[in-house]
């Protein structure tokens, strides 16, 4: 054939949405629709739909001079030997590549962190529950939906489900800072008062979501709230194979990114390995994020694609594209979803540099039959875990301060460009500011000033939502003065 | 109706050389009109293009007129003809959207008919004024 | 740093707009709170300062602005007063001066179509107001400086009409040392002052004077005259125009036939001379149109020619020639003077007052061809019924104007021309008596009210009424039922020959010519001139300018005087050898464009052509209409200093959320 | 021999490829003779995947269309935008010709470049909503299935054991399953505006079953089976009257049941509700752009007059990125269905696009998509 067609799925998000990826002779990539796919029949949202530009290639560094693969490896086992090595993987790559990396790390005697903090404090037999929830086709028979994400901007094939569960009978009841179309009503209100005014039952589903930088209190929340109403919960994840990395690479007491970020400020950890995970891309504060990386000795990236901390990386293990690596991954349902790419350069670099390390080599199939045997026996027709703990002590709840909130979404977990390029206030800011049509709005945090476009939304007073990263950021909720530019 | 004291607002694009000059010449003659209509010039009634006229509508428009030269008269040989072939479309298209057919005109005017001119703003506005506020007139919008 | 360079540079700075809003004495501040807009103003985001003068147009108020350009280092400037129309080159050169890039200019109107439009409503006019310089302000901010472009002009006129305008014009712009091509669709130049006898105010004979000037312009070498031909087809723009001329066949050599008459005096064939002498007299199917024409060639009618041959044998030179066809020029020209004249107003078709019915009606034209010496019957004035000298002559006016059934404008010339033709009578016939039944006589310029009195003093009668009924007796005679509005009598008068004096309308010829030519079209049916004060001869088309009757009803002086005009504004281009075509045309974004073509029909000037793929714009041939633009698809054409971003800003700015 | 206007029943020399072909394998022979003698330089085939799945490819290898043959009933995808800028032969329903020549029009198709081998079409079918149709009304497990056809109003499955079930079109529509909505009141089923016209509608007697029948639409047509022939890859003979009275019987059957649908699909909707029924139906929009994306008729890159307005910043009552595609689209859709079936909101998109194209193209008497010199309306210039 002319060119090359990949079947592959969507890094956005957890939800697992099949696509198909076009090759052409030059090499110019453009996004295809694969309606056989369940998750999504084809359909995209809008980060899928400019996956086009999504996959910038890596290439391989040594101290800053490009180099191949194979140098880059001898560098990476030169310094890794006997150090003290921090391990960051947080599943934005395929179940084969997580396995290899967790076995790199346990050739250095570590483990490799998800990046996922939360799971480090809650009991691990509720693990299962927020690891896997209902399937898609489950939420499109629940009879009430609490919704505590907003699916137009975060989780957009959500939307699709849930207006096929009103038009089963559901009634939906959201718990965001916006009015959203398909809420039958929104109810932005204390905490405590969630389980008596949501009215939710054992026939209702509640859907969350939880990244690195969710507070693990509120994960404790969703769970208790489950847990006296018997609802079934859903949490959404932001990277690809979140699922299937939470699974391969086992074990509480994994540090979660900011967790790691402290570390290497406090000069305890000295040597960090990322596998396609780019802290500058997935902390809130890119610049302070930017700025610790700094502070580290060696800095080793292997990566799919060119991001800002491949630019501070001491080496650089280029991989190939993720739409061509053979491979397969666990989505939110624990469906396990393959690629149908055949390449295997990041599988090899990694049993490399395993071997270097005293480890044994790794091969393709090894790692594949691993991954059938260790998750997805476990998995293999994807059945809701009952919520099996008592309730949980939520503990110190570090409370919102910032009226500047970031609606996590995939452009900007990858900090990747999006036409929706604005910030959202109500009509009272609007008015109390004086701001004219298509007028910018200045937000100043002790971090600087940013002018950005606003548009009007029915949300509580003083709020400002935001769906872009912006500089003057410093957490998901920062606070900000606000003026007319 | 709307409430008492609405006053609609109209969007109309004129042709430099001739609906324009017909506004000029409404002054010219102090032919007064309602404070309703804001003019936006273009060289020719070819230029207004269907996204402007939609997106008067959608900024909060209660009408929005596309004026131009006579039909032979026109400074650029038969721009006002290519615009008669597109407003049959944007007619047709809100037409069948659901929107008041009131709320969108087309009038040749030249640059020498001032009153025309005048007693056609009166006439749209008083029928808009009848129709009420655009219903694609976003909240809060003055 | 080129200068396309160092105009982006100066792009990437901060905006800074200037807004200068106008009181125009009370024209604006009359229904304008001119503060309250500038208060308004100074709070919109970029608009570094926002003043208010009384003339903004006015030396000072232009020096102001200078001023602030330079201190405050504006780069966008806003004025808001009357019509770009009129002010925007004003303002533009004024900017300019100021070392700022004339396209950064914003102009919004609040006089014509703010303050004058709502005198009653102060409160309205000045929230409107607020938010039409908003919309400016908005537009300004997107504002891209732009280079017009320099088009070199061929040193060459093209001067359409013969008439007495049309040749004034010819030899003024020959006298400054530039070709003229003088095409005229009749057989000879003259026009109609040609046929007329007498002239006003002077009385001097219309063909003493139109002669030496008829032969004048023969003789000047730098004058093509192109007889009995007619305009086709005129493409390309100022400096730069292509001109197609049809020269319809003579069926006789030019260069052999002298014009001695012989082949006239054999033919067999005789028809009513309409086209020269209004159907008084005949010619014959091979004729030279009036002695004193030029070039004093004859022609053929073929419509009524017998092919007898007579001709051909009588002519001592050979010069006819019975299957001439028709034949075409090229012309390159820089300019073009429009002198196409008028056509005399029929009554026939209502036989207004009897026009058609009764014999001893007839109109100031065939009067003029019954007293000219040189007319059918040497000068003779007769009653069409019984060719005898007529004894009671009445003139009635306003014939075909002041008339809301016909025309309503005043056709200017026809008072003058009766009370001429009224001394002539008086003076030939002293014991005629000559009525004039008038509304009002109007007698504006030089000498023109010591000629109405002259009349007077001769015995000329005036009745102030105009005939209510007009019948005719056995003998022919003319019974007019007059109310007149002075004695309050109703007056029946028993005339031997009665005149109309008719107006002037827009020919037929005219109008075939304005479409070519894309010259707008007035009220009346004659062109259009771009200003009535500022512009009076020039059109909205660069390069192309209209004088004389083709620009309404006048009388000769003052079409003579527009013929000059039309020459001083026309040279302009000649002298200078370039033109400033506008800056504003149409702009293609290649990596937008998909090369679908859908635009390229829309161009009427053939500017858009498909290369490879992507689009190719001759900005010399776009004009800057827009038209493309609305049918691209992409979005990937837009039209300088008019895109759909600056269109989108204004657009967004006519609301606000909150009240203005 | 072959002229424009026969028609012809035919069917592929090569055995295996006749057997496995939905009808005689003759359109899969055709596009591999053209391959191989040149007369193009690649083919547009669908590459097998499962039963249902498969993707459009672009090769130059006859194998790789060889083994392509046989129809595939629940794989809806639009092929036109895969023909661009190359000198290529493609398999086409009816609306996959109608893209091409709309494409055409817009010069990023050269149709002389471009060889439109026309399928009859019955319909088509969405691959997730067919696997749960099997489950629910034929209670047959997906992956048995070997095969499907639609004859005579009825959507028969053929499984691994042999077997074969039927069940009538409406009654399957009529419980929410069966063909897409584009489909049901699609009334252009014979591939009249391609090359050739091929299909088993008409193929009777002995052959039936194992050949196709095929109309010559134009010369490219002609060229096409001249040099099939030549190559040896077919063999066709003059199909009998009566062969043509029942092909044209079963269009005739299909085009009314198009017909009979679109009230059913459209019913009328109130003059005051319209504007809110419009606002409602748009309301969950995410603003992807896959609906552009998609469209075969759309001939725009990614920045255009639509996309320009991507961004939800200003908070219009009504899609300024919807309306604009709504008046491109309104001379020019030819409601193939893409833009539905990628929405990720569900929206009816090609149900709302043809209540404003197909009153549109009514009015003016024009249909999209059929013959490359009509001018699109909206384009239609008054040129004294």
């Amino acid at each position: 054939m002319i060119g090359n067609v990949y079947q592959t799925v969507c890094p956005g998000c957890n939800m697992g949405c099949g696509l198909y990826i076009r090759e052409d002779e030059e090499g110019a990539l453009a996004v295809d629709f694969m309606k056989s796919s369940p998750a999504n029949l084809g359909k995209l949202c809008r980060f899928g739909m400019k996956l086009a530009h999504h996959y910038s290639k890596a290439t391989s560094m040594v101290d800053g001079k490009e180099s191949s693969v194979e140098d880059a490896v001898k560098a990476a086992s030169d310094k890794l030997k006997g150090a003290d090595v921090t391990m960051l993987g947080v599943g934005n790559t395929t179940n084969e590549e997580s396995l290899a990396f967790s076995k790199v790390a346990d050739a250095l005697g570590t483990v490799v962190n998800t990046g996922m903090g939360v799971y480090s404090e809650l009991p691990t037999e509720c693990h299962p529950t927020v690891g896997v929830g209902i399937t898609l086709d489950d939420i499109e028979s629940a009879k009430r939906i609490a919704l505590f994400v907003d699916p137009y901007v975060q989780y957009p094939l959500l939307v699709r489900r849930i207006l096929a569960a009103k038009k089963n009978g559901a009634s939906v009841v959201s718990v965001g800072w916006r009015d959203l179309h398909l809420a039958d009503e929104n109810k932005y209100i204390d905490p405590d008062m969630y389980e008596s005014e949501l009215g939710l039952d054992s026939e209702s589903v509640i859907i969350a979501d939880v990244h690195p930088n969710t507070d693990p209190g509120w994960v404790k929340r969703m769970l208790n709230l489950a847990l006296k109403t018997q609802a079934k919960i859903l949490f959404m994840k932001p990277f690809v194979n979140a699922t299937g990395v939470d699974l391969l690479c086992k074990g509480t007491g994994q540090k979660g990114i900011p967790e790691i970020m402290e570390g290497i400020n406090e000069g305890s950890i000295k040597t960090l390995v990322t596998l396609d995970s780019d802290p500058i891309e997935l902390m809130p504060d890119s610049d302070a994020a930017a700025a610790t990386l700094t502070k580290l000795d060696n800095l080793i990236v292997i990566s799919s694609r060119y991001g800002p901390v491949n630019k501070m990386a001491d080496i650089v293990i280029a991989t190939e594209p993720l739409y061509a690596k053979a491979g397969s991954f666990m989505n939110v349902e624990g469906q396990l979803l393959n690629n149908s790419g055949e390449s295997t350069t990041g599988i090899d670099a990694m049993s490399t540099l395993a071997q270097n390390l005293g480890g044994e080599a790794l091969d393709y199939q090894g790692l594949h039959n691993n991954v059938l045997e260790s998750i997805v026996q476990k998995f293999t027709k994807p059945n809701y875990k009952e919520l099996a703990c008592e309730v949980l002590d939520i503990g110190p709840m570090e409370e919102k301060k910032g009226n500047l909130i970031y609606l996590y979404n995939p452009f900007m977990w990858f900090d990747e460009p999006d036409d929706n390029d604005f910030v959202m206030v109500n009509m009272n800011t609007v008015n109390k500011l004086g701001l004219g049509k298509g007028a910018m709005i200045a937000l100043t945090s002790d971090t600087g000033t940013v002018n950005m476009r606003y548009r009007v939304e029915d949300m509580p007073d003083g709020l400002i939502l935001t769906a872009k990263k912006l500089p003057v950021a410093t957490g998901w909720t920062t606070i900000v003065s606000t003026e007319a530019v | 109706m709307a409430e008492e004291g609405w006053e609609p607002k109209i969007v109309a694009f004129c042709c430099n050389w001739c609906s324009y000059g017909g506004a000029d010449t409404a002054g010219m003659g102090r032919f007064q009109q309602p404070a309703s209509t804001r003019v936006i010039r273009v060289m020719c009634s070819g230029r207004i293009d269907p996204l402007h006229v939609y997106n008067a509508f959608l900024e909060g428009a209660d009408a929005v007129l596309v004026t131009g030269c006579h039909i032979g008269d026109c400074h650029y040989v038969n721009g006002n003809e290519k615009t008669e072939v597109k407003y049959k479309f944007l007619e047709e298209m809100l037409q069948q959207l659901g929107l008041e057919p009131d709320r969108l005109h087309l009038n040749w005017i030249s640059a020498s008919e001032g009153e025309r001119f005048a007693n056609f703003i009166n006439e749209v506005t008083a029928k808009v004024k009848e129709l009420g506020p655009s219903p694609l007139k976003p909240a809060g919008v003055k | 740093m080129t200068e396309q360079e160092a105009i982006t540079n100066e792009e990437s700075e901060e905006l800074r707009i200037g807004a200068f809003i106008c009181e125009c004495g009370i024209n604006i501040a009359g229904a304008v709170d001119c503060y309250a807009v500038a208060d308004y103003i100074s709070t919109l985001p970029n608009v570094v300062t926002s003043v208010v003068n009384k003339y903004t147009c006015s030396d000072a108020g232009q020096a102001e602005i200078k001023n602030a350009i330079k201190d405050m280092n504006l780069n966008r400037v806003l004025v808001a007063s009357c019509t770009p129309k009129t002010h925007e080159p004003i303002f533009r050169a004024c900017v300019e001066e100021a070392g700022l890039n004339q396209y950064l200019f914003e102009f919004v109107n609040i006089r014509e179509h703010c303050s004058w439009i709502h005198m009653w409503e102060k409160e309205d006019a000045t929230r409107k107001a607020k938010e039409l310089v908003r919309m400016g302000v908005a537009r300004a901010a997107l504002l891209e400086p732009l280079q017009s472009s320099e088009v070199p002009v061929t040193d060459a006129a093209l001067v359409i009409g013969a008439g007495v305008t049309g040749m004034q014009a010819a030899m003024d712009i020959a006298d400054m040392e530039h070709k003229v091509y003088l095409v005229e669709q009749g057989p000879s130049i003259g026009g109609k002052m040609a046929q007329l006898d007498k002239t006003f105010p002077t009385n001097d004979c219309s063909i003493c004077i139109l002669g030496p000037k008829m032969v004048e312009v023969a003789r000047n070498e730098n004058i093509e005259i192109m007889s009995y031909s007619d305009i086709v087809e005129v493409d390309g723009y100022v400096g730069n125009f292509k001109v197609k001329v049809k020269h319809k066949p003579r069926y006789l050599n030019i260069d052999e036939c002298t014009g001695c008459g012989l082949c006239t005096e054999v033919c067999p064939v005789e028809v009513p001379y309409t086209e020269f002498n209004e159907g008084i007299g005949t010619r014959k199917a091979i004729y030279t149109p009036f002695p004193q024409a030029v070039p004093l060639r004859a022609l053929v009618d073929k419509s009524i020619c017998i092919d007898c041959g007579a001709c051909i044998k009588a002519c001592e030179r050979g010069a006819i020639d019975m299957d001439q066809k028709e034949t075409f020029s090229e012309l390159d020209v820089g300019v073009i003077v429009v002198a196409a004249g008028y056509d005399v107003y029929d009554p026939e078709p209502n036989n207004e007052f009897g026009f058609g019915l009764y014999d001893n009606v007839i109109t100031t034209m065939e009067f003029e061809r019954l007293i000219n010496a040189s007319g059918p019957t040497m000068g003779k004035v007769v009653r069409p019924s019984d060719v005898k000298p007529p004894k009671r002559i009445g003139f009635v006016q306003c014939v075909g104007s002041r008339d809301k059934n016909s025309n309503i404008y005043c056709s200017s010339f026809c008072c003058m021309a009766s009370l001429k033709n009224a001394q002539l009578l008086k003076e030939k016939y002293p014991d005629t008596e000559v009525y004039i039944m008038y509304m009002d006589m109007r007698t504006p310029f030089r000498m023109y009210e010591e000629f109405y009195n002259r009349a007077r003093d001769m015995g000329v009668r005036f009745i102030r009424g105009r005939p209510a009924e007009v019948t005719e007796n056995e003998d022919h005679n003319i019974i007019a039922r007059i109310e007149d509005t002075l004695t309050n009598e109703i007056v029946n008068l028993e005339l031997d020959l009665m005149v109309l004096s008719v107006g002037a309308v827009a020919p037929e010829s005219t109008e075939t010519v304005r479409q070519i030519l894309k010259v707008s079209k007035a009220a009346d049916g004659f062109m259009m001139e771009a200003h009535p004060k500022l512009k009076p001869v020039d059109t909205t088309l660069d390069g192309i300018f209209i004088g004389g009757m083709t620009q309404g009803p006048k009388d000769i002086p003052y079409s003579i005087s527009q013929g000059s005009a039309c020459a001083a504004r026309a040279t302009k281009f000649l002298a200078q050898g370039k033109a400033m075509t506008e800056g504003i045309t149409a702009k293609v974004d290649d990596d937008i464009c998909v090369g679908c073509g859908v635009c390229v029909p829309m161009c009427p000037f053939q500017a858009l052509s498909i290369e490879d793929d992507k689009l190719k714009i001759l900005t010399a041939l776009c004009k800057g209409c827009g038209t493309c633009m609305a049918a691209c698809p992409t979005g990937a054409l837009d039209q300088s200093h008019f895109k759909n971003e600056q269109l989108l800003a204004q657009v967004k700015n006519v609301f606000a959320y909150g009240e203005v | 021999m072959v002229n424009v206007g026969d028609m012809l029943v035919g069917y592929a020399t090569d055995e295996d490829v006749r057997k496995r072909g939905a009808s005689g394998g003759l359109v899969t022979a055709v596009l591999a003779a053209a391959l191989e003698k040149g007369l193009v330089e690649n083919v547009v085939v669908m590459k097998h995947i499962n039963e249902f799945e498969a993707v459009p490819i672009i090769t130059d290898d006859v194998d790789e269309v060889l083994a392509s043959t046989g129809s595939l009933h629940s794989v809806p995808v639009n092929l036109a935008k895969y023909a661009m800028g190359r000198k290529v032969a493609m398999p086409a329903k009816p609306c996959d010709a109608q893209a091409v020549i709309e494409q055409a029009k817009r010069d990023m198709i050269d149709l002389d470049n471009t060889y439109i081998v026309g399928l009859n079409c019955g319909g088509s079918m969405h691959p997730v909503t067919t696997k749960k149709m099997l489950v629910a009304m034929y209670d047959i497990d997906p992956e048995d299935v070997v095969g499907e056809d639609i004859e005579k109003g009825k959507l028969i499955f053929k499984t691994k054991n042999g077997e074969e079930k039927a069940i009538a079109i409406d009654e399957l529509e009529e419980a929410g399953y069966g063909r897409r909505e584009s489909c049901r009141f699609c009334t252009l089923k014979i591939p009249v505006n391609a090359d050739l016209a091929c299909g088993n509608w008409g193929v009777i007697g002995d052959l039936a079953g194992s050949a196709t029948f095929c109309q010559v639409m134009n010369d490219k047509g002609v060229k096409l089976l001249e040099n099939a022939i030549d190559a040896g890859r077919i063999k066709v003979e003059p199909a009998s009257d009566k062969a043509i009275a029942i092909r044209a019987k079963v269009n005739d059957v299909m085009v009314n049941l198009g017909s009979t649908l679109e009230e059913k699909i459209f019913p009328e909707i109130p003059d005051e509700g319209r504007i809110q029924f419009y606002m409602e139906q748009m309301a969950d929009c995410i603003d992807c752009g896959a609906c552009k994306e998609v469209c075969p008729v759309c001939a725009c890159g990614e920045d255009s007059k639509c996309t320009m307005f991507h961004s939800l910043v200003d908070n219009y009552k009504m899609s300024m990125y919807h309306m604009i595609r709504l008046l491109h689209l309104t001379d020019s859709c030819i409601a193939c269905g893409q833009c539905s079936d990628v929405c990720p909101s569900d929206i009816p998109i090609t149900l709302l696009q043809s209540r404003f194209a197909i009153p549109a193209q009514r009015r003016r008497e024009y249909t999209p998509g059929m013959n490359v010199d009509d001018v699109p309306p909206f384009f239609e210039v008054i040129l004294k």
